[in-house]
Parts: structure tokens; C-alpha cells; sequence
């Protein structure tokens, strides 16, 4: 089922019947996602795009057997949705929402760890495109007819540079198992490593690209775990080569303030993990394509 | 966001940090008044501007006589303090705040920051006060006292007792610390700050009394994110020391980041747009400015966008790059053409269509028989912008 | 500690729980001043004691006129309300509410109290209000909604909404039963309540106005531990409400609680207390009080307490018994023979001592040639004190 | 070494300058306990009682090693010295302090669970008399002299209740392996089941004796242990047989508010998980002696 999310997951649209959840809701549903319906407090008994509204996640929960939710709701109210879709025992959540405070999050953070590892729910975002299978199922708002179905993980944390990517592997006929998109935050459900672990188990993954960006340690984290642990080829980009020290470029999490954060020192410590890195935003897919092909030679025809 | 450090000492005053009795003041004869006022034989003037290392640079006097006082502040206000973490042209100084000098035994640093390993908020404390905390880090970082803090019982008694015994403060001091670093811990936390730094956090001398500790600098930072929760933190955004494109900008809903360079961009999406920047410079040019048009890009916004990139008398050319996911690329082209016809656009301008609706997008563009440069990929649209700009240089007498 | 209805209702109000307009009176002249400054066509005069069962005992009535207000605030003042949680005694009424009436739609229960088992705050909700919650919880606790509070982040938004929805609040109020039900948790958490309990909380009528939630009536107890840092709550204290013998012992520093029998108790330790207690009542006698004289009982402090036990004019014999560990059985049988040297003991005295020093203190008992009883065991020091009091009885007249 | 606490363990006080820190660690070394120093804020580099003060428990647990601490500090700050000491990284913790308000309990209980199970303090109190394994060492307030070294555990929530149990079991010449003081509070650290699975699995106890009282649902819980888990007899008194209801009886959490919180029906639940029940507490001692009879009959001589 590549990860995380595949053509059976049920899933719920938290902030259901507003503008935006419900423009996406009818996009992913068009793609084929099994949306069971979705949450809006207040609004429970009512339907929407032919599913029911709830007005709350343990309900809806109960309703539908959803194991999966995506979260438009505005920033003042998101963290407080997704305790609620942890608490309803929901096991992969996409938060959507820009603009939620630092301390919120470590908050959501702080209190999904109530919950036993094992049983704990997976968080990926806030600030992020989503996660698409494609062909599958598409929990997000990326364009889904950018995304060839195929064998190559995607991680990054930005949403148009992930389209970048996929398309400039779609152009090479490459396809994409799961796109991932961990978010612009500085505190983020999920890290590059935690996709990693999952690309790296996943039979249906060959090769993963992992497109990072200046501020924080999560690539370094990342690329640490790929070191010690990885089989598969880890191809790379870092964007924000250009990025002066101190600004924050766009997303909240884009700030280089400490030593190994700028764009350049990610780049050496990622290849001096065994990391490909790509030279450019715009040779992504090239770099993939040749990875593949070196290791097609070394393994020889099958 | 950044605040002034007279309004950092005030919000950490409430929460009941001691800071040294001082006022701000916006003219030479407020100065003046307001050293009366204080009282005693020496005062502190400095300048309020949102950059470090102000005392290097001149923003900070410490003056013995009133007149000293009026001739310094004469000297301060309206000028551009250029400071190292300035920028070349300086920050306006248009407030000073005057403060009674103390006598300082010791200097000490404390701050709070998120840390984003741990995903909670870190105390910082060191017993070398007064240098810079960058810096510090880098060469001899046993220098910092470091404590996780666990976000569901703040910052504890005991661990502000370990710090201030860790920071070799005398005994009779250690339970006025405790109240120090814990207030400061709290404004932090209930305020949604970014960075507090208390630099130094002094010691004062026991000639004239017993010592004690007082926040003789003050810097706080707070999370964007947040201030739709604390208005009164909101309403200090002072525009005068930020860029006037990014001011600009922001107003209207846009993410925007002035650069050095002349390529003037327009993106969609953060990282996309640094992306984008890195190819510019990878191709040979220097981008302009940063800008992130967001999801959802109406004619209108795209509109804005032009205006302000073209704000920056220093572009000379002009990329767009649109992956549009949640937008459509028809629009985007739309309002491409809108702005043409809006404003008088007078430098090449480039652009890159890809995603949802692209070839309605690049058909708009083509029916509309404007100057307008078009590219199928990222590199292809960067290589075009980059020529464009340095043919413009050169058209302009500038030499490329 | 308890406190009145009506500060309990202010303090929830100061967090943002909205309660009916109301004032507190000392007069019956008071009353009827503020129920016209309520103005309206109907009052609740309210005898504010600590004792649920209140209504049902005559202490809350609907007035529609101020004569009204006025005779029933005459019948209520100085009365002594007997309810079915006051005790036979009842409590003295000696200020009472009077509230505007409120009209009714519907009657909810919220309450917060500590859940030993999980060691958390809990948040207990029902559809129907007005009844005792303890009735509820036994006989269909289906109709009770419990969530449980993770201390770290408080009582979450979607935690009180759901509560509302399970409630069946309509949706209008949602937003206001969600700020209710957290402006409540927040009161309990900041002032360290041991139970808040909103009963009923109501939906008003909607035939003057939208409806709305207000807190009908209300209940906070605190946490004695922590009133030294709530000095504002520890003022609210108010003994009129309290057994008159156990307010004097707690202003004394013991640990005394009031019972029915005639055996007056004097112990170390609230556990052998307790089981001395069960001892007195298994050998068939009936214990005055409970009375834990603690850890470092000086000679001073057994007199103390000596007194409060014979403040009690039912206590007919009485029981010391000390297993010191702390203590020095030879401090106690000082104080012991110090207090008959104080006091005008008339009522046989039984000894039990063990533990630390406990030779010396027997010899000094011994010594003392007081008509003190001595004993080495419990056992037998409860078959001592019983028979001692069953004669004493006897003697007074009383049938055994 | 019987449970907890052994003639080698390393014991630091906690307010040891106190009036009654000094006096207690002065009586703790004259019964045998190791006590290598103690904790006082701002009294670091000084001694006392021939042992060192230090400023903070981080400094005296490197300096002296020591594994075990006891807390005498006042109540408004009793919670955060035992935090410090489980950040400290002693492995065992006696609060004796009576009168710490239950948020800060419940706080502190929070705040131990950010260490793995396995690593985690333990810590008994507040509000008791401490540990004792007799004749080995003391942490606690009790007089040593009445416990006799011996191979019956007991566990109680009352100070001077467990004095009356030990010393009736020493008149009949029973002696104690260890006696541990749970504390009189609603929110403490270890329950009558913690302990009572400490005392299953040490070697050398035969029976454990439980004295517990009105209030809360800790008994009921330590008898589903008994019955599910437990092969060495357990013996029980529960007082406040005489106590109304709705009152509390001098110790913080000794007040009947809810059903099975009484001493009858804490009675009846104990009994039918198995548990001899003493009728008074008079015969504590007597009822101990009773069961070992029939055991050893049961058992037959070894």
C-alpha cells in the first residue's frame, strides 16, 4: 500500500463545511480518496457532497470507522482539532493549516505523547500539501495529475517544491509511491526521519527523495538515520542557498539562527551521509534517474 | 516581531523582572527632562532600534551632566545607526530611552528560546554577561548553562536554583534570581515570545547598598504566529525600523523578503520560491527580493505581487513562477495580464507555468501579445530572467 | 473549606461564568433595598449556609413582591436551617442571598472534582440537573459524563465541546457552555478548589430574550493545604458555619473533629486515631471526638488539646493515647499531669502510652498521684474508658 | 535485602539544615543508615553532623553517590525538592512532609512520568513516617526500637498505626522485613499495589501485613492485586470503622465520598480477594500469628 494512506483509508475532514475543507473535500474525493464525511461543530446531522457532518471527531469516528482526518480549520482553533482527532483515536492525521502558534504545537505534541508509541497517533504537518498515493488516495491539496504512480518516496517540507519534484519525475516517466509533505513549521508532527523509517519498510519504495530547506536539524537528523540504517538510495535537496542569515523565508521554520542550519552546511553533512544531493531545484529529477540506473548496473539485469 | 528594548524591559517588568528606572523619550529636551527627573549623576542614553550591537556602534552613552545628556540625544535622533546586525543602511532612531546608570559588579546572560530538537522552550544562562551569545556558543560553548524546560509545569523552582547556582550567584542573591528567571520564563510563555535575552543581567555593585540582580539590556522576539492573541504585543510593531518593501508587503497579505540583487521574483509556495532564488543565483543573477504569493492567488493578489516587487527601484527584471496546486494557472496568467494593463510594467518580465489548468494559462499569455517571456521549466525560466536582467543593465549604461 | 453560595458564584463569575444578577444581605431591610434595586417581578431570597438539601428545607423561596422579601428574609434571619447535610443542629443563617429569578428551560449538572484513581481532575456532566449528584452516580451513572483533564494542558476545547454536545446543549449555546465549562476548570486549577459543583446550571427561557446559560446555584470547597498561597479564599472562611468545638481546636492546631458519643480522645496520629476511635465504639462506647494532637507534642500542646476535648460539655471520660515516634511518652504524661495542675479535671482519665520513652513516662504518671487509669495496650485502655463512662453515667443519673 | 532500603544504601536529606532535618538525620545515623550529606539551598560547602551540605540534589548525588533521598522540607515547597530529586536521578524518595496541596501531588506525579518506567524514581509519602528495614536502616521518622528484624512486610497509609502493628508483632516476637509508610494524602506516590508487588518478589518476606483506612479506592486496588498475583499471605486492618461519613479524619485523604470508601465496605472487598482481616486493631499481631499457624500447619514442618 506504499505508506500511510492507501485506497481503503477511510477519512474524515476536519473544518468539513468550511471554504476551504469543503473545496478540498470534493477535490479528494474526485480523486478517488473514500472521504466518510467530516466534522464541524454545530453542523452535526446535516450532509455535505453526499457525506454526514458531524459535530464531533468521536462521533464521527464511531459513525464511519475512519481511521484517517485532514484538518482545514483556521489556526487559532487547528491545534485543539487535532488533539481532538489523537483523542478519538484517529491514526494518521494531515494538518493543512499555516499560521498555528510554536507554543500550540508543542502543546499537540506534549499531548499526543499520552498516548502509548505504539498505538500513538501519526501526525504529518501543519503547514504542508499533504500526502498523496497516487492512483490511490490523495489527502491533501496537491494537483494529483502531477504524480505518476510508481516507486520513488517523496519527503519535503515544502508543497510546490514536492510538485517540482514529482512532475520533473513524472517528465521522466518515473512514478511516486507516497509523496509526503512534513510542513514549513518549526514544530512539525512528523520529522524527515520518522518518513524515512516508513519509506525504508515499505515494499512498494525503492529510492526516496528528501527535499529540505534552511533552518532547524531535521535534515541532519534525517541524514543520520539514512547512515546508520537505510538500504535504499536517498536522493536530496536542500533549498535556500540564496537565503541571507536571520530572515525568515516564508515559512516559520525557514530561519537559519544556528550553526548546521544554513542551506550549505546541510548540503555537507547530508553527502557526508551517503546522500545524492542535487545541484539544483530544477535537476531533481535527473538526479533521481541516474541513482536508479547506477544501482540497476550494480545490481545487474534481474 | 521584534521590540524595542524599552518596551522588552516593560513587558518583562510586569511580570516582575527588576529593571534599572528609565524612560522614553522622543526629543532632546524629553532627555533631558526626563534625567532630571530620574535624578542622581549618571545616565545611560540609548538609542532604540531593532539591531544588536548598538554600543559599538554609538547608540549607547553613558553621560554625567544634563547638558551631556541634551547634546548626545541631539546627536541620536533622525540618525540611521548602522550596527553589525543592521544592514548596510541602518536603523532610524527616532526614540532613546534614558535610564539611571548602575553600578555593575558582575555581568551575567540569560535567555529563553524554543529549541527545536526537543520541541520545547530552553532556558540559557551564562556567567559570561555582556558578549554575544552567537558567538559564545560557537567558541566555547561549555560556557552556556543549558535547561529543557517540560511544558506541562514550566520552568521549576528547582531548576532556576540549579541555574543560578550554576551561574555563581552569591547566596543571598540565588532566591531573587529564582524570581527573575521565572518571571522572564512566564512573560515568555503567556506572552507567545520568540527569544527573550536579558544581556547582561547584572549584578549591581554593594557600594550603595546591597547588590542586587537588575536586566540591564533587554531584547524579546515574538512568534507571528501568536499575535492574534495578544493585541497589545501587535500594536508595538514599529514600522520605521523594518525594510519599507517588506512593510509594504506585508500590509497586503504578502510573504516578502528584501534582497540585495535586481531580479525581482514572484512564487508560490515558501520553498519553491527559495528554490527559485537558489537557481537565479546559480544562473549568475542576484534575486531582488523573496516573495511567497501563497495559495490561492486571485487576479487581484497577483496584482499586488507586481506592485510590490516593482516597488524596489533596484529590479531590473522580473520572474514568475507559478506551481499551482490549489491555484489555477489560468488565473494566475489572468492576473499577469491584469497588471500589465494596470501598471506600466517597463522591464522584462518572465514566466513559468506548471500544475493545475497550465495550458489555459500559457494560452492566456499568448493571446494577450504582451512583452512577456515564457519558460516550460524552472532552469529554462532562470537562465531567461538572468539574461534579460543583464541586457537591461547594460541598456541602462550599467555594466553587467 | 467551604464557602457560601455566594462566593462561590463570585469567584466563578470573576473567571467568566455568567450566574443571575444578586446581592448578598446581613438585614431583612437589606433585602428588600436590593431587591428593588434588582428590579423585575420575582426574587430568590437565598439562606446562605454550608449544608446542601437547602431547598427542600425551606431555605430558598420565590418572592414576587418586596413585602414578600422582606417577611421571608424575617423568618430566615437567625434561624438555625435544618437540612439533611447540616447535622440535627442545623446552621445559623445570618446572611442570605437574593437573586433575580430566572425563568427555566432546562436544568444541567457540571461539576469538577480531584479523581483519586487517576490522580487527575475530572469534569462530571449530566442532562439532569438539579438532583444530588451522589444519588445520580449511584442509582443510573449512565447519565453522568466524566472526562478526565490532562494536567498539562488543561481542559481542552474539544473536550468541554463534546461535554456540550453530550449534553445536548443546542448548538447557539455551544460556544458559551464551552467558555463556561472552562472558565469553571480554570477557577478550580488557579485557586486550587477540591470540587466546584454548578447545580443546576440552566438554559434559560427563551420567551425574554435568547436563552442562555447561567449558574443557578453553586458550590466550592478548597483545598486546605493550599490556602497558604490563596490568602484571599482563606478570609472567606466563615465560622458560624463550623461546629463550634472543632473551630476552636483547628485554632489551636489540632486536627479535631466533632462526633456524637460521650468519650473524649486525645491521640497521636490520625491513623491510630481512627483506629482507637473503631476500638472505643467496638468495646461499646461511643467516641465525643476525633483528635489528632500530631507529631511534637510539647506538655503545652497537650493541654491545649486537653482543653478542647473538655470544651465539650457531653465528654464524660476520657482516652489518651500516645504511641510516640516523634513524641516522648515522658513530654505527654508531663503535659498530662501539667493539665490536671491547669485544669478542674472531673472526669475519669484513661493513660495508654507506648513507644519512645515510654518507662519514663509511665513513672511519671505513677509519680504524679493523680486518679489517672493507665493501660498498656489499646484493647484494654477502650475497655477502660467504656466502662469508665458508662459509670460516670450511672452517677450523673444517665441510664448506661 | 528485603525492600527499598538496605544497611548500604546511600541516603541524602533533603532540608537537612532544617530543625527537623538535622534532628531526624542525626537519629537516621544513629539506627545505621548511610547518610552521606544532605541538601540546602545556599548552605552548599558547609557540614553538618559531619556530613556535607550541598546546594542542590544534582551536586550531592554526584559527590557522594548517594541513591536514596528523604525530603523535610515545608509544604509549599516539598513538591518541587521531590522533583528535583527525581531529576537528580535517586532511585528512592521518602517525602514525609504533611500538609502539600494536591495540585502540587498531582503535578509531581505528572512530572515523574517524563522517565521510562524502568528508570523512573519511586517515591513513597508524603505525609508518612518513612521506610524501615529493620536492623538494617532507617528513612523515616519512627522510633527504630520497636521494630525486630524479622521476615513480615508491612504497608500502611498511618504513621503511628504501623508502630502499633510492628510493635504487636514484636511482642509476640514476629519480626518485620520493612515497613513502608504510603502517606495519609489522596495523591501519593506509591500505592498500597506498588509496594505489595515489591514484598511478592522479595525473598526475604513471607507476609505482608496492610493497614489501611477510610477514603479513595487504593485498598480495593491492592486487593485485585492479592487476588490475581499474590502467593504470600496478606493480612489487613482498615480503621475509621467509627467514622462519618463526608468528614475527613485528620489525614488529607481520610474522607468517605464515594461508594466503597468506607472501612466496612473496604472490608468486604478485601476479604473476598482473600485478604485475613484483623476485627480490631487491638489484634493486628494476633491475626498475623493465626495465619503463619495455618500456613505452617498447611505447609507442614520444613
Amino acid at each position: 500500500m506504499a505508506i500511510l494512506l492507501d485506497a481503503q483509508t477511510k477519512v474524515l475532514v476536519q473544518g468539513f463545511t468550511g471554504r476551504i475543507g469543503s473545496f478540498h473535500a470534493e477535490e479528494m474525493i474526485a480523486y478517488g480518496t473514500r472521504v466518510v464525511g467530516g466534522v464541524t461543530p454545530g453542523r452535526g446531522g446535516q450532509s455535505l457532497l453526499g457525506r454526514p457532518v458531524f459535530n464531533t471527531m468521536k462521533e464521527a469516528v464511531v459513525a464511519t470507522g475512519a481511521t484517517a482526518s485532514i484538518v482545514f480549520v483556521p489556526p487559532p482553533f487547528a491545534a485543539d482539532a487535532i488533539m481532538e482527532a489523537a483523542d478519538a483515536g484517529i491514526d494518521y492525521c494531515v494538518c493543512i493549516t499555516d499560521g498555528i502558534p510554536t507554543q500550540d504545537m508543542m502543546r499537540v505534541k506534549r499531548y499526543m505523547r499520552r498516548y502509548r508509541a505504539e498505538s500513538r497517533m501519526r501526525l504529518t504537518g501543519p503547514n504542508c500539501a499533504g500526502t498523496i498515493t497516487p492512483g490511490a488516495a490523495l489527502l491533501g491539496i496537491m494537483p494529483g495529475h502531477i504524480y505518476l504512480p510508481g516507486r520513488i518516496g517523496i519527503i519535503g517540507r515544502s508543497g510546490t517544491l514536492g510538485y517540482e519534484a514529482a512532475s520533473q519525475l513524472k517528465a521522466l516517466g518515473i512514478g511516486v509511491s507516497t509523496s509526503v509533505g512534513i510542513g514549513g513549521d518549526p514544530v512539525n508532527g512528523s520529522s524527515f526521519r520518522d518518513i524515512l523509517e516508513l519509506f525504508e519498510a515499505d515494499e512498494d519504495t525503492d529510492a526516496v527523495v528528501m527535499i529540505g530547506e534552511i533552518g532547524g536539524g531535521q535534515e541532519a537528523e534525517g541524514a543520520a538515520y539514512v547512515r546508520d540504517h537505510m538500504t535504499k538510495p536517498v536522493i536530496a535537496y536542500i533549498a535556500g542557498l540564496a537565503a541571507p542569515k536571520g530572515r525568515r523565508m516564508g515559512h516559520a521554520g525557514a530561519i537559519v539562527s544556528a550553526a548546521g542550519e544554513s542551506a550549505q552546511e546541510k548540503v555537507e553533512i547530508l553527502q557526508s551521509c551517503g546522500i545524492t544531493v542535487a545541484p539544483n531545484p530544477s535537476s531533481m529529477g535527473v538526479t533521481v534517474a541516474e541513482v536508479l540506473a547506477r544501482r540497476m548496473d550494480a545490481v545487474g539485469p534481474r | 516581531m521584534d521590540v524595542h528594548e524599552y518596551q522588552a524591559k516593560e513587558l518583562l517588568a510586569r511580570y516582575g523582572v527588576p529593571i534599572p528606572r528609565g524612560g522614553v523619550v522622543y526629543s532632546p529636551e524629553q532627555a533631558t527632562y526626563r534625567a532630571k527627573e530620574l535624578g542622581g549623576s549618571a545616565w545611560v542614553v540609548k538609542a532604540q532600534v531593532h539591531a544588536g550591537g548598538r554600543g559599538e556602534a554609538g547608540g549607547v552613552k553613558v553621560c554625567t551632566t544634563d547638558r551631556e545628556v541634551n547634546e548626545v540625544a541631539n546627536q541620536m535622533f533622525g540618525s540611521r545607526l548602522v550596527t553589525r546586525q543592521s544592514g548596510p543602511e541602518g536603523k532610524l532612531v527616532y526614540r532613546l530611552y534614558v535610564e539611571e546608570a548602575s553600578r555593575i559588579q558582575r555581568e551575567l546572560y540569560f535567555g529563553i528560546v524554543v529549541d527545536r530538537s526537543t520541541e520545547r522552550i530552553m532556558v540559557v544562562g551564562s556567567r559570561e554577561g555582556g558578549v554575544e551569545i552567537e558567538e559564545l556558543a560557537e567558541l566555547r560553548p561549555e560556557a552556556l548553562v543549558r535547561i529543557s524546560v517540560e511544558p506541562a509545569l514550566g520552568f521549576l523552582e528547582f531548576q532556576a536554583r540549579e541555574l543560578a547556582f550554576a551561574l555563581d550567584i552569591p547566596y543571598e542573591l540565588v532566591p531573587q534570581a529564582v524570581h527573575v528567571f521565572r518571571s522572564a520564563y512566564r512573560a515568555f510563555r503567556d506572552l507567545d515570545a520568540a527569544m527573550v535575552e536579558i544581556n547582561p543581567l547584572v549584578i549591581t555593585d554593594s557600594s550603595a547598598g546591597a547588590s542586587e540582580l537588575v536586566a540591564l539590556d533587554a531584547k524579546m522576539s515574538f512568534d507571528d504566529n501568536a499575535l492574534f492573541r495578544h493585541l497589545e504585543i501587535a500594536e508595538l510593531r514599529d514600522r520605521s525600523q523594518e525594510d519599507a518593501r517588506e512593510s509594504h508587503a506585508a500590509d497586503r497579505g504578502l510573504a516578502y523578503v528584501g534582497l540585495d540583487g535586481d531580479i525581482g521574483c514572484m512564487i508560490n509556495g515558501a520553498g519553491l520560491a527559495m528554490a527559485t532564488l537558489d537557481m537565479i543565483q546559480l544562473a549568475g543573477g542576484a534575486p531582488a527580493n523573496f516573495l511567497d504569493i501563497g495559495g490561492g492567488a486571485s487576479p487581484d493578489r497577483v496584482l499586488k505581487a507586481f506592485r510590490a516587487v516593482l516597488n524596489d527601484q533596484n529590479v531590473t527584471a522580473m520572474l514568475v513562477n507559478i506551481f499551482a496546486g490549489i491555484n489555477r494557472c489560468d488565473w494566475v496568467a489572468q492576473g499577469v495580464v491584469d497588471a500589465f494593463a494596470a501598471i506600466d510594467v517597463r522591464i522584462p518580465v518572465v514566466v513559468r507555468l506548471a500544475g493545475t489548468h497550465v495550458e489555459e494559462g500559457r494560452a492566456i499569455i499568448a493571446a494577450s501579445g504582451l512583452p512577456i517571456l515564457t519558460a516550460d521549466t524552472l532552469a529554462e525560466a532562470a537562465e531567461l530572467v538572468v539574461t534579460a536582467a543583464r541586457r537591461e543593465k547594460v541598456l541602462d549604461g550599467h555594466p553587467a
